[in-house]
């Protein structure tokens, strides 16, 4: 059953993704990144890590996913995108390249079998307690770390997007408001 | 605790089909209880007290045409009410609405997937829900689809925040993120309303939004923006969308009575089955009266109460209950 | 049964897919997307190494990867507007203002 | 709902109350302290308190107020100009009109017809008489300039019709003979004025 899961879920994945680095079109893009997202998520709940399944559903797919629909909206959705493209053939060799490389690379450790595990699980534990257990002893200060890092980020997202923003323009009085006639 | 596949899918199936003649039963509850709110009678002439009007609804859904304008990405457009009915009734996998019980003399738990992150999970499928709306938004090729996107994606990433901390200070206190531990938790305490009265009408509030009920509906405020992202739906593809708004309606109202009121634990001389039916009941009935009684507000006040109002409430309910747990 | 590999192989795939990705693209908000695309088949490696080896500190940088992710996406977007306001356009090529 | 109800509506002299809002707080404070004020003093709870009020009036002390139209209909008043009706006269029993053609000459729709004849009896007969209530605007003239009261509009406003041929005919717009002890004279637009006899003057004897 789980084999079964799995190779459904990689061919999927694979197959989406694809989709997402080759279709034209931004909403394909989008919706086909997105879908493979939540099957991601479906291969962390297949390895026990429920959290990081959950987590992954939450920021990525509801948050990240919908903030670059957002972005989306600067354009004509109807029309692909046009790029240029001056050597294709380059790109796949770059791309098949590296994905060799990344292999040997994960493999080599797996040959040496010179892995042990630092930090086991608790026993009895489910995944959420295990993963707090770790995240706030031992990953504390990483943690904080990020936190300031996602404030930094998040100041830095609303003052670049954010620009003249203060003026409102439906909470101002008629008479405040500038004279539309004459600016047009 | 022993689980089969045939209990599984037989609960999958179960589910799908009481929780969708539910969700066409709600239309017919709703428009029932407001038409009495504004004194009037509602449907009267299919049936009974008009109760055969779902059905009437559901063939006429069934024969419309079913229309897909000329500019519009038509994959995505077909695809969009499929998601939000799926999400909604993914989410409903993991809740536990009985008690566990007895029949035939098999052992059957009140769960279709029992996975131990069930409220997490809950929220990530009904924030995956938020796909429905913008998807539909996006891809109709219509200006005023696309402002319903628009407040799609705004309403649902500032709401989740503030349903995921006002959820914070409950799972605090129960010191896990299973429903069914939430559900024992309630065997020895108080109800959870009457220890975090602030959370309570946090997700409350929040819930209203995620499931796009009156007081927030912005996504498809028919007054500002024609129908939202429904503009250019019709027929069975936008009875879809309710069916998946009804199933969401549901949801919150579950969540609400097991976290916070009580769950299926038994109620003076009430069972526990009979209980969680008349709380869900309950909260139904709240998300419609609250229709009827109040007005939209503005996307800019929505987005203003969400930052500045909800989620520093939010954040100090979760420091209060923290520094009171560890004190 | 699957095994380690079998996802370290998913993931490297998956990693390629990304890389050809960012690669071909020339439009910033695919760009995005593809980027995205990588950082999912870091994710998926740390945490199938976390699973098959009992072992907690995979699944702890896959955390920190999305927190990474989501503050990219915060500050990649604000500049991704900035850029849309002042030029009108947010393909690659069109940003030759430096080109001799 | 009674006909006077409907009479008397007292549009201008209910007790309307003025809400003495307070001036839109300016500064931060101001504004903190308005949200508190209302957030606090529950009056969102007022509107569910109205809404269920009238619930519990509606479904247990008969407030419904839902006409079910095609089953039971609402009064109407009695100068409302819907169909016509052709009054007989109730000695006799014949009909009324006597094929003077005002009605046809002052229609501004064109809408009547009228054919009249000689019969038998020496008499002038009504051979046909039809009004197109495709072209009708429902404007009275035609009540108000007969001199013998026998065109008026009645209050059957159901006008819609399978055909253009229906309601159009003099037989259809006479009042039954049997029903003729149930004819009503006719108090509303076009009738004779109340005080009709006081308003005749003498013909003077000089001419």
């Amino acid at each position: 059953m789980i084999t079964f899961a799995f190779y459904l879920f990689a061919v999927l994945i694979t197959g989406l993704f694809l989709v997402t680095v080759m279709s034209k079109n931004v909403l394909y893009a989008m919706t086909s990144l997105a879908a493979g997202m939540v099957l991601i998520s479906g291969l962390f709940f297949i390895l026990g890590a429920d959290f990081l399944g959950v987590v992954q559903l939450i920021v990525y797919v509801g948050a990240v996913m919908a903030v670059y629909a957002f972005a989306m909206m600067f354009f004509d959705l109807s029309r692909d995108v046009k790029e240029r493209h001056d050597n294709p053939w380059l790109i796949f060799l770059l791309g098949g390249g590296i994905a060799l490389t990344l292999v040997v690379m994960f493999a080599a450790p797996i040959m040496g079998e010179a892995v042990h595990a630092l930090y086991p699980p608790e026993e009895g534990a489910t995944n959420p307690q295990a993963v707090g257990l770790v995240l706030f002893t031992k990953y504390l200060l990483p943690f904080e770390v990020a936190s300031v890092m996602l404030l930094v980020a998040m100041i830095a997202g609303i003052i670049l997007a954010g620009k003249k923003m203060e003026i409102s323009l439906s909470a101002m009085d008629e008479d405040i408001l500038p004279d539309t006639k004459e600016n047009a | 605790m022993e689980v089969t596949y045939l209990g599984v899918i037989i609960k999958a199936i179960l589910i799908l089909a009481i929780i969708s003649a539910i969700a066409g039963f709600g239309t017919y509850i709703e428009r029932k209880v407001l038409a009495f709110m504004q004194r009037r009678l509602g449907p009267m002439h299919v049936g009974l007290y008009g109760l055969l009007q779902i059905a009437a609804d559901g063939i006429k859904l069934f024969t419309k045409e079913d229309f897909i304008p000329q500019n519009a990405n038509k994959f995505i457009f077909m695809l969009a009410p499929i998601i939000t009915a799926a999400t909604a009734f993914i989410a409903l996998s993991a809740v536990p609405v009985f008690p566990d019980f007895t029949i035939f003399g098999v052992f059957v738990p009140s769960i279709a997937a029992d996975v131990n992150i069930g409220i997490l999970f809950v929220l990530g499928m009904m924030a995956a829900g938020l796909y429905g709306p913008l998807l539909a938004g996006m891809s109709q090729a219509n200006k005023w689809g696309l402002l319903g996107a628009a407040r799609t994606a705004a309403q649902f990433i500032s709401y989740e925040v503030v349903t995921g901390l006002s959820l914070l200070a409950p799972i605090m206190m129960v010191g896990s993120l299973s429903l069914i531990d939430f559900n024992h938790y309630n065997e020895t305490h108080p109800w959870m309303v009457f220890m975090q009265p602030l959370a309570f009408v946090l997700f409350l509030i929040a819930g209203f939004a995620e499931t796009n009920r009156t007081p927030f509906d912005l996504l498809e405020n028919e007054a500002e923006i024609i129908a939202g992202y429904a503009t250019e739906y019709s027929g069975m593809r936008w009875g879809m969308f309710f069916i998946g708004e009804y199933a969401n309606m549901i949801t919150v109202a579950v969540l609400a009575s097991i976290i916070f009121l009580g769950g299926y634990t038994d109620l003076w001389f009430i069972p526990g089955w009979l209980a969680i039916i008349l709380k869900i009941a309950f909260m139904f009935f709240l998300m419609l009266w609250v229709r009827a009684s109040w007005p939209h507000v503005r996307p800019d006040q929505f987005m203003w109460l969400a930052w500045k109002v909800l989620m520093p409430l939010a954040v100090i309910n979760v420091v209060i209950t923290g520094i009171v747990i560890m004190v | 049964m699957i095994t380690l590999n079998h996802y370290l192989i998913l993931s490297g795939l998956l990693f390629a897919i990304g890389l050809v990705g960012v690669v071909r693209r020339k439009n910033l908000l695919m760009l995005f997307f593809a980027t995205e695309i990588m950082l999912n088949a870091a994710n998926l490696a740390f945490a199938a190494t976390s699973s098959y080896y009992h072992d907690l500190t995979g699944q702890m940088f896959a955390f920190f990867i999305i927190a990474v992710a989501a503050s990219e996406v915060a500050v990649g977007l604000g500049l991704l507007i900035l850029l849309y306001k002042k030029y009108g356009s947010i393909n690659l090529d069109d940003f030759t203002i430096m080109k001799g | 709902m009674s006909l006077e109800h409907f009479k008397n509506r007292n549009v201008g002299t209910q007790n309307y109350r003025m809400l003495d809002l307070d001036p839109t707080p300016v500064t931060g404070w101001g504004k903190f302290k308005q949200v508190v004020r209302r957030s606090l003093s529950l009056e969102l709870l007022v509107g569910l308190k109205v809404t269920l009020r009238e619930m519990i009036k509606a479904l247990f002390f008969g407030g419904m107020h839902t006409t079910k139209y095609p089953f039971e209909k609402l009064p109407i008043g009695p100068r409302y100009r819907a169909i016509h009706e052709m009054k007989r006269l109730l000695e006799s029993g014949h009909y009324r009109c006597i094929g003077c053609g005002l009605c046809e000459k002052i229609c501004p729709a064109d809408a009547i017809r009228i054919d009249t004849a000689y019969g038998e009896d020496q008499r002038k007969h009504v051979e046909e008489y039809t009004i197109n209530f495709g072209r009708c605007i429902f404007c009275g003239y035609c009540a108000e300039v007969c001199p013998e009261l026998a065109i008026v509009h009645g209050g059957r406003y159901e006008t819609a019709s399978e055909q253009r041929a229906s309601f159009s005919l003099f037989d259809d717009m006479l009042t039954p003979i049997d029903q003729l002890t149930n004819q009503k004279e006719f108090p509303g637009y076009g009738s004779v004025s109340v005080q009709a006899d006081k308003n005749i003057k003498k013909t003077p004897l000089a001419y």
